[in-house]
């Protein structure tokens, strides 16, 4: 055997591994461009264009100035978890990743590659769990800070990242009943066989789970927690450097992941549109993996096209769309796939 | 009570948080969101600018005024030269008038663009800001074609205007016509229907007719109350009898009622720039003033219907060529003044909304 | 059945369809901005740029240091002061500072100048290392665009 | 009693009707530039407003006006009579379109010139500019008062003279008794002067804030 199979059980892993904390930071890093540019087009500006190509490069000249700044810690501060808080972010985060398939598994030789670190029959709950224990960091981030702005983004963030969780989890359950399995590569699987992105099969679902993806990730117009017209800047107005550069790029890994998951769930993964057809067999030729992306990157679009156009949701009429629209709605949703589901 | 249990909390607004609109303080005091108590601080803009005009002449004057109301210097200036022209006598051309007017109902229109703008983004609709922004750009280019200056534009005289409107002007200003309109069109669009934008300005920020006319709201935010008051047709000034325009009134008096007067308002007054142009009289632009204009002792009070409400200048003469005391009455001043009454018992995020609604300028409240 | 239309519209998202489609077409719109150490916007003919002094066609300054400039400023720009030449009908100014740092740029100086000659300039970039480097002194008065900006007080520095 | 003519009804009438009311506090009056200057009594201000707001329809206070006479008094700078605060000089001609026709023209009155004689120049005046809606007219009331005299507070009467007299208080330091929130409203608490009084120096005091 075994010195080569040895290099595989070794290095696979390795590579894979720096993998799964590179793709995140490529996306972030392109994810901050595409804000940029789309927000600066859509209101008729050019956005950054001077550093690289494009202003490609400008999200690293961004994190460079971030990490030559001073790092700030109030003095009244509870150090410990002003310091936690940001990495309990990025890490949670970046955890989630792990569980997330970047295509399909594909043999070389005979070692089956499997694009992603861990597997697991539970991978969907997980990923969930981990990514709503960013909400720790966001409220150690707020009271550590002793300052009242923090304080009261801190609140609104955990009102509403609890209050959205249980749509996301209704209709997550939707997908979990079609597919019969929490496994995120059987999803997709289950997607192929069915002959049809779930998304479309449950529009609603997919509906109530994006807006809520988009409420989970504190993203416009649901902000309020870092809503710089009323909070300054929210749960990390103390923070500065690269503390602040921690929470900042958490936030967008959280878009890439909620995206990765609207795309596993609702639209096939890296499945080419109409998977069943014949006709469209020619799309095939396009490896999964770019399928995959092309998806990701249309989501992370449209976050930045509603960001550009809607004002700022008012926080009781985010609790309030929540628990009278989206919870009852996910429910009958839920209830009428279960019904069709044992009719059909 | 439940209540003792809830700690009130003060936070401090301003002056260097993004939406107070320069250097507004706001002290608020807040039980959860709910805001119970907001004491508007003032002063940190405050230049003596009152003082300093005792120390100038009438013609100096006109340049400082322009650094009041800083998003609509030419009304500052209108209502500072028909003040001065009332006391001192002076007649202005007809000409002159109509110029004025359509300066004038220009800088509305820009000054409407930028608040929309403001209102917007303080409400979380950022791209709403650069619309407004782009659209008032044409008005500014404007103004910088005809008397050089884009902010503080220094565009009036006493006894009339500096430059006669030339056909380059003319263009740009019938070419602004065409252009606004799609403009609010597009602005209305990303707004009006709005559920956000509904929830956020609907039934907030209210303020009865009655405390409104108690506590001195002059503008759109009154005429958002109900009343028809309007200065251009209640005591006309520069010709406005000699246009045909009417004053948009609502009565639910809130936040979304503000909006949609001054929506409206932007189309009114472009309907008087577009008939000012159409019947602009030939003949001198300017009336003969002497350079230092001595002004026998009197005292006057004349009001205009600026941007922002009722803009008022109370100059009282001593027979020298500077005023023994000029007293602006600035609207912004006076409308702030409801801020507390607007925002009790609403949320605090809507604090933000109210403040933009009431649209306010330091330059003028501090002055 | 207006309550059902409106809630129709509510359930299927009009107005945020309506949003996007009008922020989708600024997409693809005109981009106004400027790039603009590349590009300068065209400035207007009454542009007021930074103050200098003319000369007639002969070459001979047009300033008589008459003060009128000075007498109307309102923030107390100018410093001027004049003799009459042997020999010459009028005023020649022997010292003329202009204070950038308290100009207001009114324009009321070249309003009232009897013989044009204070103007502003199109010179717009007025940024000098220092207060002290925004006095302008009498033979920097005369200078124009670049030569104006690069000699941002060149009279302090000899 | 009266200088000009007021050429506008209702503001004639609410003139007539206040020269009843309050022959004792209206102390002389003067109409120019389609505005009536009335100067009543300092202790009688609250009642006179009372009756112009409730009474005589003003119901709108538009601005409350502080002013230094310092230059004007005897002892100020010579030749500014005390008679010239009136609006006498200056009685500017309106442009033909716009005065209102006269409907009910006043006479100008001789009497009560004595009471104006007799009272002696003050230091300071406060005008009230107020407003009738929706008949568009103005009437402007003033009290003067001399120094470390206190006024009452217009604001149980007119609820919009509430910041504008914590500024009069702020840049002249004139007391306003009765007013609910009487402070600086611009500068800082602890300025020491009066800005907008006439002998406060337009750069500053030396060691102020």
């Amino acid at each position: 055997m075994t010195g080569k199979a040895f290099l595989f059980e070794l290095l696979i892993p390795v590579i894979k591994i720096v993998a799964v904390i590179l793709y995140p930071m490529i996306m972030v890093v392109v994810m901050i461009w595409l804000e940029r540019r789309v927000v600066a087009w859509i209101q008729g500006r050019i956005g950054p264009n001077r550093v690289g190509w494009q202003g490609i490069l400008q999200p690293f000249a961004d994190a460079f100035k971030l990490f030559f700044k001073e790092d700030i810690i109030p003095r009244e501060a509870d150090k410990l978890l002003f310091n936690i808080a940001p990495i309990l972010v990025m890490f949670s985060t970046l955890l989630a990743f792990c569980f997330i398939p970047l295509g399909e598994s594909f043999r070389i030789g005979t070692y089956t590659l499997h694009l992603r670190i861990a597997d697991s029959p539970v991978g969907l709950l997980l990923v969930l769990g981990l990514s709503s224990i960013g909400v720790f960091g966001i409220i150690f981030g707020g009271w550590a800070s002793n300052s009242k702005y923090p304080l009261m983004g801190a609140l609104r963030s955990v009102i509403q990242i609890l209050s959205y969780e249980i749509p996301i989890g209704l209709t997550v359950l939707t997908v979990v009943f079609l597919s019969r399995s929490m496994d995120l590569v059987r999803i997709v699987e289950s997607q192929r066989e069915g002959g049809v992105w779930f998304g479309l099969l449950m529009p609603v679902s997919f509906v109530v789970f994006w807006i809520s993806g988009i409420a989970e990730t504190n993203r416009a117009p649901f902000d309020l927690p870092e809503a710089e017209n009323e909070l300054v800047a929210g749960y990390h107005t103390e923070y500065s450097g690269m503390k602040f550069a921690y929470f900042y790029i958490a936030e967008y890994a959280h878009m890439v992941l909620v995206s990765s998951l609207v795309v596993i769930l609702f639209f096939g993964g890296w499945l080419p549109p109409f998977p069943s057809i014949k006709a469209f067999a020619f799309l095939h030729w396009i490896p999964g993996f770019v399928w995959y992306l092309i998806k990701i990157m249309f989501f992370l679009y449209l976050y930045v096209w509603i960001r550009a156009t809607f004002p700022r949701y008012r926080f009781d009429a985010l609790i309030k769309l929540v628990w009278k629209w989206f919870i009852p709605l996910s429910l009958a949703n839920f209830l009428v796939v279960v019904a069709l589901r044992y009719v059909l | 009570m439940a209540s003792k249990a809830f700690k009130e909390i003060d936070l401090n607004m301003g002056p260097q948080h993004p939406s107070t609109h320069g250097v507004l303080r706001l002290k608020v005091s807040i039980d959860n969101e709910v805001v119970l108590h907001v004491e508007p601080v003032l002063g940190y803009l405050h230049r003596g600018m009152e003082k300093l005009w005792e120390s100038q002449t009438y013609h100096q004057i006109i340049p400082l005024t322009d650094r009041l109301d800083y998003l609509a210097s030419l009304s500052n200036n209108l209502g500072y030269c028909l003040t001065v022209e009332k006391l001192a006598g002076i007649e202005v051309p007809k000409r002159a008038q109509y110029i004025r007017v359509i300066l004038a109902e220009l800088q509305r229109l820009a000054s409407h663009l930028a608040w929309i703008g403001f209102m917007a983004n303080d409400v979380g609709a950022m791209t709403v800001l650069l619309y407004g922004f782009e659209a008032r750009e044409s008005f500014l280019d404007i103004f910088e074609t005809y008397a050089g200056g884009r902010l503080t534009i220094h565009g009036m005289r006493l006894g009339g205007v500096p430059f006669d409107l030339d056909e380059t002007v003319i263009g740009m200003i019938r070419k602004v016509l065409e252009t606004t309109p799609k403009w609010i069109a597009d602005i209305e669009g990303l707004l009006t229907d709005n559920r956000i934008w509904r929830h956020r300005t609907e039934g907030i920020g209210i303020i009865p007719q009655s405390d409104a006319l108690e506590n001195g709201l002059t503008g759109p935010c009154l005429r958002a109350a109900g009343m028809a008051w309007d200065l251009r047709r209640d005591l006309p000034y520069s010709s406005y009898e000699d246009f045909d325009f009417d004053i948009p009134v609502r009565t639910a008096s809130d936040v979304l009622d503000r909006y949609f007067v001054r929506m409206e308002e932007m189309r009114q007054s472009l309907r008087i720039v577009r008939q000012a142009l159409d019947r602009l009289p030939a003949g001198e632009h300017i009336a003969k003033v002497p350079r230092t204009l001595r002004i026998p002792p009197g005292e006057i009070y004349h009001s205009i219907e600026a941007p922002k409400g009722e803009l008022g200048f109370f100059i009282r003469s001593n027979g020298t060529d500077k005023p023994e005391r000029v007293k602006m009455r600035s609207p912004s001043f006076i409308n702030l003044m409801s801020l507390e009454q607007m925002c009790k018992g609403n949320l605090f995020s809507d604090i933000v909304g109210v403040l933009g609604s009431l649209d306010i300028v330091l330059g003028e409240i501090d002055k | 059945m207006n309550k059902v239309r409106r809630f129709l519209r509510a359930f299927f998202l009009v107005d945020i369809v309506q949003g996007l489609s009008i922020t989708l077409r600024h997409y693809f719109g005109r981009k106004v901005t400027v790039q603009y150490p590349e590009v300068v916007k065209s400035l207007p003919p009454r542009f007021k740029g930074m103050l200098r002094l003319f000369r007639d066609e002969a070459g001979e300054p047009l300033c008589i240091a008459c003060k009128a400039c000075q007498r109307i400023c309102p923030s107390h720009c100018f410093d001027i002061e004049g003799v009459r030449p042997e020999g010459s009908k009028v005023m020649r100014p022997t010292k003329f500072d202009w204070k950038l740092d308290r100009c207001t740029f009114c324009g009321l100086c070249v309003e009232v100048c009897p013989t044009d000659a204070i103007r502003f300039s199109e010179t717009f970039r007025m940024s000098a290392l220092g207060k002290d480097k925004l006095h302008f002194h009498l033979p920097d008065m005369y200078l124009r665009g670049e030569e104006l900006q690069s000699h941002l007080c060149s009279g302090c520095l000899k | 009693m009266l200088d000009g003519q007021i050429d506008v009804a209702p503001v004639a009438q609410a003139f007539e009707r206040l020269r009843d009311r309050f022959p004792e506090s209206v102390l002389d009056a003067s109409y120019a530039g389609r505005e009536l200057a009335v100067r009543v009594r300092r202790e009688d201000i609250i009642p006179v407003l009372r009756f112009l707001k409730h009474e005589a329809g003003f119901n709108s206070l538009t601005d409350v006006v502080g002013i230094d006479n310092l230059k004007s008094l005897p002892t100020g700078r010579a030749g500014d009579a005390p008679a010239s605060r009136g609006a006498a000089g200056a009685a500017p001609s309106l442009p033909a379109g716009r005065t209102v026709e006269a409907t009910a023209a006043l006479p100008v009155s001789q009497k009560g010139e004595t009471t104006a004689a007799s009272e002696p120049p003050k230091r300071f005046s406060i005008l009230y500019q107020l407003y009738r809606f929706p008949e568009a007219c103005r009437i402007r009331i003033s009290v003067d008062l001399a120094e470390a005299e206190p006024v009452d507070s217009v604001v149980p009467v007119y609820r919009a003279a509430d910041w504008a007299e914590r500024e009069i208080f702020d840049m002249f330091g004139i007391d306003f008794t009765g007013h609910p929130d009487l402070r600086r409203i611009y500068l800082p608490d602890e300025f020491e002067g009066f800005p907008l009084r006439k002998d406060f120096p337009l750069e500053g005091k030396t060691g102020g804030v």
